[in-house]
């Protein structure tokens, strides 16, 4: 009973928090909803005993991929557009095709289900034993190929990132280590003979 | 054992040094040549292609732990891959226009997606793998990033492509909920199939699929990306990832979910009809040449998967082969035109090919063996691809299809001729600057237009090929 | 030896036509005038060969040359028939031409076509030989489509005249209208005995009778008559026989030579040998005949009127030719081929007489056609005039000369007649004689006589190349018909050739000799209504011209009905050709640019622009617009997986 | 009673919310980049939900790999957004329609 | 191997000349003229060769192409392809013969172009494997469109893109019944088309398939808009191959596929194609009356004589009853006749058209007037080429029409009646343009100075006058070429349509 009512507060909290996220005007509040909506899909997650998987929603989204957006909101000084926000005009399609789009999904799963009705939440269940332990058993033994691959992807995230935002500012002075090590004295500084003036 | 697994999967494993080697390269070798790191790139992707016929000979196996599968069907799809990249890649060695050395990394960032695609078997992996390619797509769409176009294309394209994968990834976790696992094998083994979760799940597949593909109604990011990139990047775009979607809808589709087909063949058939449609429609208004091409592109992909949803042999083999002689044809259209036009001229449109013919009389004529091939006219390959399908429609009882296809080639092929129509019929008084040299890159780009008549005169072995990987994949799971 | 005669008369006239064309530039006039003058001349010479060898052994030759067109086993050929028909068609063909090869050395002489118009008339004669030589319908097709073109180009000879190359268009589409009904019925009668040779399908013209045509499912008529009534059809045309008749007068526009060869002699008279070869079917068919005979009367009649009130010297003859035209058709309408024949004969000779003396005063009035601007030319011009009143004497039918013969023959025949409409083709012949004898003098005694205009003052006789034809001309006009009236009209000349009733036992039971007919003529009313006619147009042409200038008389109806003449050129010009022209440019506006290109065609391309411009809107540029396409077909997606789960489940 | 729909049935609203928020903005390409991960959170709910009723711990591997994908996804966009805003001087998504038939 | 040599080496010329071409004008324009006429050589080397008493094909050559699905490499001829081999390989060299004439830019690519289309037509007579027939027939469209493309009038693109999107729209269609067919009998080959059972709506269908294509290409009523255009707008070269051979191809196909494949559709729908082909030739006769623009008018008169080879080709179906082998050996004779002569006739007027035009640059029909004055020796051909269009006796004209009509005669006395009125519509159209262009008095100032024809002109014309000549007057050798031929199909068909 307990888990219930937490299940539908935290549920109701979460919907509302992704409806600000949609709805609000400014991005930064809904930056902030959606902060909201991981810290409470966060603790779902533990009703659903995935307890790694809920810290690292936690840290690797809120404290990560949340600052990176705020920080380029920030960045982009973008609030300044807020008076061009608004409805689009296909607001009324796209909200009936969204509800139109969970009816079906609902109905499909409530009224059609047969594979997933009746399955009630397991307490005690062997995976949350432990959860962490568990996990990287298997990312490391079953799922090596794709860890690497994970790499990979990530690899590819850096290198197009940088390709993309890295640029050589010209009026900014900046050290180049490389340029300095390499420095020749001999070329660097040049012996002339100054004739005494005064002649 | 493990030697096996890793000659199982070389080819991937050259792509991920080939990788490494140029970033390695690109960072510490202060003055590193551009022609270079091209042919080291063109290097590497020759030992993958290598490597992939000698695995050919490998036997059937799946290996860490059922998540990757080497059979012929993944391997030859590989060899077809990178010859596409080579390709690709020869076809953009011009390299004026790219500046950066970036995008060709990140094509083997995309070919190594490609290359995982083809083997993978297992949804992760799969996901893996189309993540690794659709990531890279953006980065190469986005790479000519002083553009506006470009990276308003690129920001459109990732939007779209978040929300396909997005979908993709729900599909994904219904079957993992109703079957209990992610091997594709096991997926294909299961008896819960075709239920009514299942239908939702491929409904949300088949939307990533067709995303993928670039078909009707998910079609919406192809012309923006290939009008706003960069000529390399599109060249790619078009080509190559299309293999990659083609072994995750076989792998998906075909193979595990082939106990739906009846359902889902119905999925692939409208979107694939639409797509013959409305792109062809499309495209009749276009006047920039990118994007004609881009909504042909989107009629031909509804030919391919028209013919896919046959789901016998003849169908699905019919449907490759249209789809690799498409991507012939696209490579060399996007080639010549990569080889006529300069820095300052990016955006190739129609009236900016008035007068070709007098001024690169070769050019011209080989983009109108292209352009003959797009519309279907043999002898040019493009013929026998529709050909192909339309035998397979026909000999499947889909003889409206069939009618409908032919006719809105016919509506296409004025799209086509229009081309032709400005580089032959028209006069202008500046005329595209004719640099008279002959570079690797015409050379190129007039080789594969080449290709276009010497397959069409004897198209025996793309057809028997195809037929025969589609035989043994269908066959042997 | 007569097959390589015949085919030497039949080409030489070809081969010198055809060295004309090409080197009569480049060698010169005496080069072209020898040429076809000897091709001419050789054939001529030939021709009388057969005939007299064809009197004396009443041989036939029926030979095919070469095969045409093979099919199977239908075959068509190219062959000679000469019998008796064809001996005299042929004489009389190459001397009248012959004549006109002479006399146009003298009335060509300046004309910078000079080479070309010697060409054209040695084809024409090739062509009128093939056309009579032939064995076969084909080849009497050909023939009959050659000498129509010869026409058409003769015709229109003078092509910077305006007036000649359309009476020379007209010429070949009236003459085409003939044609298709021509071949209409060859192609009855190749449908029925599955041969085109003439003596094959004589031989088969019972079957022929026998076979009923389909007109509709219900609709039959006997496929001979359709046939018969079709072939006459092509001679309506070729023969001007109203209502074809209207080119004839305009052709007139061409050289005079031609007019006396072609449209006086010879060409217009391949409709009366078409007759007389296809006797056989013809006597078959009385429906056929009666029609032949009642179109024939009536042209006879009601052209020779519209002969009194032309003023132009040439037309006069012309009508004057389709007049007699009507009178031959007529006779083989009556089964008297042989008298049509006959009159053919004598009226080639008088006709082309009185069309070189035309010409003989054209040319020396320096071009002037108009009868209003002569007068009193008869001591100027003494051989024209000699000549001339002979051509007309033997025209009305004046006792003695040689048309008096042949055309008393022929109105005794259709006198005889009791096929239906006879009565009136017997009322109209003999009207019509008192018209030919009532313009011809008009025409004499307008030229000839009365007062001499002042403008005419240096007329000089026309030159001996000129006035050698019309002598050599003259001559059988009047006695031509005394040796040959017998054998050829009562006789049994023509019995090989053409089927008809013994004449004799018909209307010739009285005939002794040539001096008995003329005897007997005389208890007959035609002498003294032609001599009626002369009086009448003495009177009113040269007693008293004043009734003629009556104001009346002008605007009459009759007046302006013949001055129209009949309106029948008004009906095909405004009405036929112009609406045909009408309808056709309707057809190609509305039809063809506005339903089929425009509406059809093009509206159809530029409904699928339309649709294209529509459908190229949904891609607007704005991401939400793309997305929102994504999500309406995941959701026609997932109501696809709902709504397909009754079928599934 | 939380059973397997509950939990599925939150997911489903959530991605019915995020598919809809990226329609109907038209304010700027960030908050449709937010949008894009509540579906992802949509999806990994599915996940997670599917391997606690399952028990079978794939769906949390697959989370995992969802979570660093999505990561690399968010660095990525994030940079084509900043690129873009470069070019631009504007991330409103009304303003990014330059490209079009 | 004989008719390999005739495929490939106008094409590989052509493309060596496109390759060499351009600095070498001269040069090019001998060499497509040798090839040509070499092919022309050739051919009259295969006449010699082949034996017009036998049945059946001869100079076969089968070669396996696309083993997958049966496709080979399959060419022969027979007595009703040899003959529009024959005139394709007689034309070409006329028509290159004529192409320096007038000035051209990218002559190499002119001259290229058709050497390529002539051994594309080559092809498309020769060709015995379905697939074969149609790679050829549709690879033709391309070099036809370049050249009214490039070297064509103003309206040019306008014309060329519709008379592209025409042919190709009615051949896909043709496609689609070929595969039918591929499924239905598992192979490629003409021949084992013949031998199929197809049910009465089978039949029918594919009948229109194909009569679509054909009827597009030859053109009939009413799909036949894009012939005008195309033939004003065409250069010189383009229009005569156009009149001349090209809309052959939809008369031979009907022969080839339509009668022998779907011989009881063909029956059936036998009412429709008569009365399409009598619209043609009279409907399509009083639109030429009233054309200002001497090409689009004998552009008209082309379709109302192609009326014919439909006519011919589907009249003895009409009545079971009366129909025979005899009845159809004639039409037939007269349909193919009728093609040849319409090839010969209205190649050589488009060649008069262009040869004034040339000189006084405008087609229109008012603009000129007394050329015969200036031109006599041009004057007298182009009259003698409009006689024959009207189809005078002793040309070739004459032959097909008039054993099309004695055919129809036997078969419906209407029918014969109806189609006979082309004599008198055909004349008054072509020689009332003759009246007003050739004849007259001169009207337009540029016609003063204008040169009579030259050699050049005049030998092609000259050349093809004595061809209409000696046709009309001994069109026998040809008919002994073509006949058992087309007695075999006659057989062929009687027997499929069980008449």
């Amino acid at each position: 009973m307990l888990l219930e009512v937490i299940f539908y507060a935290f549920a109701s909290v979460l919907i509302c928090a992704s409806l600000g996220v949609i709805l609000f005007k400014n991005p930064v509040y809904s930056a902030v909803s959606l902060i909201l909506a991981f810290i409470t899909t966060g603790l779902l997650w533990l009703l659903l005993e995935a307890e790694f998987l809920a810290i690292v929603l936690v840290l690797v989204y809120v404290g990560a991929v949340m600052v990176l957006f705020l920080f380029v909101i920030m960045m982009l000084n973008i609030h300044a557009e807020e008076e061009r926000s608004g409805f689009t005009n296909i607001a009324p399609i796209a909200i009936f095709l969204g509800l139109v789009v969970a009816a079906e999904l609902i109905a499909l799963y409530w009224i059609q289900s047969d594979q997933f009705s009746g399955l009630e939440s397991i307490s005690n269940s062997a995976l949350s034993v432990d959860n962490t332990l568990l996990l990287g058993t298997e990312l490391f033994t079953k799922y090596i190929l794709s860890f690497e691959i994970a790499g990979f992807i990530l690899l590819l995230a850096i290198i197009v990132s940088i390709s993309l935002t890295l640029r050589a500012r010209k009026n900014v002075k900046k050290q180049v280590a490389r340029d300095q090590i390499s420095a020749d004295p001999k070329q660097r500084l040049r012996m002339v003979d100054i004739k005494r003036g005064l002649d | 054992m493990t030697f096996h697994i890793i000659g199982s999967i070389l080819p991937e494993v050259t792509i991920a040094i080939a990788i490494c080697v140029v970033i390695l390269v690109n960072s510490l070798i202060r003055s590193v040549s551009a022609a270079f790191i091209h042919s080291m790139i063109l290097f590497f992707l020759s030992v993958a292609l290598f490597l992939s016929f000698v695995s050919l000979e490998i036997p059937n196996s799946n290996i860490f732990n059922g998540h990757y599968v080497i059979d012929s069907f993944g391997t030859n799809l590989k060899i077809i891959a990178l010859i596409a990249s080579i390709l690709v890649h020869l076809a953009s060695l011009k390299s004026k226009n790219n500046i950066k050395n970036e995008i060709f990394l990140i094509q083997l960032f995309a070919t190594l997606g490609v290359l995982i695609l083809c083997s993978a078997h297992n949804l992760l992996t799969v996901y893996l793998g189309l993540e690794t390619l659709t990531l890279s797509m953006y980065g190469m769409v986005a790479s000519n990033r002083n553009s506006i176009e470009a990276t308003e294309s690129a920001m459109k394209f990732f939007i779209l492509g978040a929300i396909a994968s997005a979908i993709f990834l729900y599909g994904l976790s219904i079957v993992y909920g109703v079957t209990g696992t992610l091997s594709l094998e096991l997926i294909k083994e299961s008896n819960l199939l075709d239920g009514l979760e299942m239908r939702i799940a491929v409904a949300f597949i088949a939307c990533g699929v067709i995303f993928k593909f670039g078909a009707f109604p998910f079609h919406s990011w192809v012309p923006d990306s290939y009008q706003g990139s960069n000529t390399t990047a599109a060249i790619y775009i078009s080509s190559v990832p299309k293999i990659g979607a083609f072994a995750l809808i076989s792998r998906l589709f075909l193979d595990s979910l082939n106990v739906m087909s009846e359902f889902w063949s119905i999925l692939i058939l409208s979107a694939g009809l639409l797509s013959i449609i409305i792109g062809n429609l499309i495209a009749l208004m276009q006047i920039n040449l990118r994007r004609m091409l881009a909504y042909s592109a989107i009629g031909h992909i509804g030919f391919v998967l028209l013919s896919f949803s046959i789901v016998n042999d003849g169908g699905i083999s019919a449907s490759m082969t249209y789809l690799l002689m498409y991507i012939l044809m696209t490579i060399s259209a996007f080639a010549l035109i990569e080889s006529i036009s300069s820095e300052d001229h990016q955006h190739i449109e129609l009236s900016d090919l008035k007068g070709l013919n007098n001024s690169h009389p070769l050019i011209a004529f080989m983009l109108l063996f292209c352009m003959f091939s797009m519309v279907g006219i043999p002898p040019f390959i493009g013929f026998y691809a529709k050909w192909i399908v339309l035998s397979e429609l026909v000999n499947n009882g889909m003889l409206w299809f069939a009618i409908v296809g032919i006719i809105m080639s016919v509506i296409a092929a004025y799209y086509y001729l229009r081309v032709v129509w400005f580089m032959y019929f028209e006069k202008t008084d500046q005329p595209i600057e004719n640099k008279g040299m002959m570079n690797t890159h015409s050379i190129t780009s007039i080789f594969v237009s080449v290709m276009l008549l010497l397959i069409g005169l004897y198209p025996n072995p793309i057809i028997d090929y195809t037929r025969i990987i589609i035989s043994s994949f269908l066959l042997i799971d | 030896m007569m097959l390589e005669y015949s085919l030497i008369a039949l080409l030489s006239p070809l081969f010198g036509g055809i060295m004309a064309a090409f080197l009569g530039k480049s060698f010169g006039k005496n080069f072209v005038n020898f040429v076809t003058i000897i091709g001419v001349s050789i054939s001529f010479v030939l021709s009388c060969i057969i005939a007299l060898e064809i009197l004396e052994s009443s041989a036939v030759i029926n030979q095919n040359i070469y095969t045409w067109l093979n099919i199977g086993d239908q075959s068509f050929h190219i062959g000679l028939l000469i019998d008796n028909l064809t001996a005299s068609m042929m004489v009389v063909v190459t001397f009248v031409s012959l004549m006109v090869h002479v006399y146009t050395i003298g009335y060509m002489y300046d004309d910078p076509g000079y080479h070309r118009f010697f060409s054209y008339i040695s084809l024409f004669t090739f062509s009128m030989l093939s056309l009579v030589m032939s064995n076969n319908f084909l080849q009497l097709f050909f023939g009959w489509e050659a000498v129509g073109v010869m026409s058409y180009l003769l015709i229109g000879f003078w092509y910077t005249k305006e007036s000649a190359i359309k009476a020379n268009l007209k010429a070949f589409i009236v003459n085409r209208v003939g044609d298709l009904s021509l071949i209409l019925g060859i192609g009855i009668i190749f449908s029925i005995t599955g041969s085109l040779d003439y003596y094959a399908v004589f031989s088969n013209s019972q079957e022929i009778a026998q076979t009923e045509l389909l007109l509709t499912s219900t609709l039959t008529v006997s496929a001979l008559t359709a046939a018969c009534i079709l072939l006459f059809g092509g001679a309506m045309g070729k023969s001007a026989q109203m209502p074809l008749h209207v080119w004839l007068p305009d052709s007139m526009e061409g050289p005079t030579p031609i007019s006396a060869l072609i449209h006086a002699a010879t060409m217009v008279t391949a409709g009366v040998f078409l007759l007389a070869r296809m006797s056989p079917l013809f006597e078959l068919s009385t429906t056929a005949l009666s029609f032949v005979l009642i179109i024939g009367a009536t042209t006879a009649l009601f052209t020779g009127i519209l002969g009194l009130i032309q003023n132009d010297i040439k037309r006069v003859v012309a009508y004057s030719t389709l007049s007699q035209l009507g009178y031959m058709v007529a006779a083989a309408g009556v089964s008297a081929y042989s008298a049509s024949l006959f009159h053919l004969m004598t009226h080639a000779f008088f006709k082309a007489l009185l069309f070189l003396a035309a010409g003989s005063v054209i040319v020396a009035l320096h071009h002037e056609q108009d009868i209003r601007k002569m007068g009193g030319l008869k001591n100027k011009l003494p051989i024209t005039y000699v000549t001339s009143l002979i051509g007309s004497l033997a025209l009305i039918g004046f006792p003695g000369f040689s048309g008096f013969f042949s055309k008393d023959a022929l109105i005794e025949a259709i006198g005889h007649a009791d096929i239906i409409g006879s009565g009136f083709a017997y009322a109209s012949v003999l009207i019509g004689v008192f018209i030919t004898a009532l313009y011809t003098f008009r025409l004499f005694f307008t030229v000839f006589h009365g007062a001499l205009d002042e403008h005419h003052h240096d007329v000089k006789e026309s030159p001996l190349s000129i006035t050698l034809p019309l002598v050599l001309l003259a001559i059988p006009s009047v006695i031509i018909a005394w040796p040959t009236v017998g054998p050829m009209v009562f006789g049994s000349y023509f019995t090989t050739a053409i089927s008809q009733p013994d004449a004799y036992q018909i209307f010739g039971y009285e005939f002794t000799s040539a001096y008995g007919f003329l005897i007997h003529a005389f208890s007959s009313p035609v002498i003294y209504i032609a001599l009626f006619g002369v009086a009448t147009a003495y009177i009113l042409y040269i007693q008293k011209p004043s009734i003629l200038h009556d104001e009346t008389y002008k605007s009459s109806f009759i007046y302006r009905l013949l001055d129209n003449k009949y309106y029948f050129d008004d009906l095909y010009e405004n009405v036929f050709a112009k609406q045909a022209r009408n309808i056709g440019d309707l057809l190609w506006k509305v039809g063809d640019i506005k339903t089929i290109d425009n509406f059809i065609v093009n509206g159809t391309a530029y409904r699928i622009g339309n649709i294209a411009n529509r459908i190229k809107g949904i891609q607007t540029g704005y991401i939400y617009h793309y997305a929102l396409m994504m999500i309406l077909g995941l959701a026609i997606f997932l109501a696809w997986t709902i709504l397909d789960l009754g079928g599934a489940s | 009673m939380l059973t397997l729909q509950s939990y599925l049935t939150l997911s489903a609203i959530i991605f019915s919310i995020g598919i809809t928020g990226i329609v109907i903005n038209r304010k700027n390409i960030i908050i449709v980049m937010m949008c894009t991960e509540l579906l992802l959170i949509s999806v990994n709910f599915n996940f997670i939900a599917f391997s606690h009723f399952l028990q079978d711990l794939s769906g949390q591997v697959f989370v995992f790999f969802i979570l660093t994908v999505a990561a690399a996804e968010a660095a990525i966009g994030l940079a084509i957004l900043v690129a873009l805003y470069r070019n631009k001087k504007s991330i409103s998504v009304g303003e990014l329609n330059k490209l079009r038939n | 191997m004989i008719l390999d040599l005739m495929i490939w080496a106008p094409i590989i010329s052509g493309l060596i000349i496109l390759m060499i071409g351009k600095n070498y004008g001269s040069l090019s324009y001998s060499l497509s003229i040798f090839s040509s006429s070499l092919v022309f050589v050739i051919s009259l080397y295969a006449l010699s060769m082949y034996d017009s008493s036998q049945t059946g094909i001869q100079f076969e050559l089968i070669t396996s192409w696309i083993e997958r699905f049966d496709i080979n490499y399959h060419l022969g001829v027979d007595g009703i392809s040899f003959p529009l081999i024959l005139l394709t390989t007689f034309i070409t060299p006329i028509v290159l013969l004529t192409s320096r004439t007038s000035e051209k830019s990218n002559l190499h690519q002119y001259l290229a172009s058709f050497l390529i289309l002539e051994g594309l037509m080559i092809g498309v007579f020769s060709a015995l494997d379905a697939f074969l027939f149609y790679v050829f027939w549709e690879a033709m469209l391309i070099p036809m469109f370049i050249i009214i493309g490039i070297w064509g009038g103003k309206n040019r693109v306008y014309a060329t893109i519709k008379f592209f999107l025409y042919t190709f729209l009615g051949s896909v269609f043709m496609l689609i019944a070929i595969i039918y067919l591929y499924i239905q009998t598992g192979s490629y080959s003409i021949f084992d088309f013949y031998n199929i059972d197809l049910s009465r709506t089978e039949q029918i269908l594919i009948f229109l398939a194909f009569l679509f294509a054909f009827a597009v290409k030859i053109p009939m009523w009413p799909v036949h808009t894009w012939l005008p255009d195309a033939h004003v707008e065409a250069p010189t070269g383009g229009s005569v191959i156009l009149a001349a051979i090209l809309l052959k191809m939809g008369g031979y196909g009907l022969l080839r596929f339509s009668l022998p494949i779907t011989p009881n559709a063909s029956s059936e729908l036998s009412m429709v194609m008569v009365v399409l082909s009598l619209i043609a030739i009279i409907y399509i006769g009083m639109v030429a009356l009233s054309q200002t623009d001497m090409k689009k008018l004998i552009a008209y008169s082309s379709v109302a004589h192609m009326g014919f080879v439909t006519l011919g080709t589907f009249v003895v179906f009409l009545d079971h009853e009366i129909a025979s082998l005899e009845i159809m050996n004639l039409a037939i004779s007269g349909a193919m006749i009728q093609m040849i002569s319409h090839g010969l006739i209205s190649g050589a007027l488009f060649l008069c058209i262009g040869v004034m035009y040339d000189r006084v640059h405008s087609r229109e029909i008012d603009d000129y007037g007394g050329v015969a004055l200036m031109m006599p020796r041009f004057a007298g051909l182009m009259v003698f080429f409009a006689l024959a269009n009207a189809a005078l006796p002793g040309t070739s004209g004459f032959v097909g029409e008039v054993l099309v009509i004695l055919a129809s005669l036997k078969v419906n006395f209407w029918i014969a009646l109806l189609s006979g009125t082309t004599l008198v519509i055909g004349a008054a159209y072509t020689l009332w343009m003759i009246k007003r262009v050739i004849f007259g008095d001169v009207t337009n100032e540029k016609i003063n100075d204008i040169q009579d024809v030259s050699a050049i002109e005049l030998i092609p014309l000259m050349i093809l006058a004595i061809m209409v000549l000696a046709m009309g007057v001994y069109p026998e050798p040809l008919m002994n070429l073509m006949y058992v031929s087309i007695n075999d199909l006659s057989k062929l068909v009687f027997l499929g349509a069980g008449i």
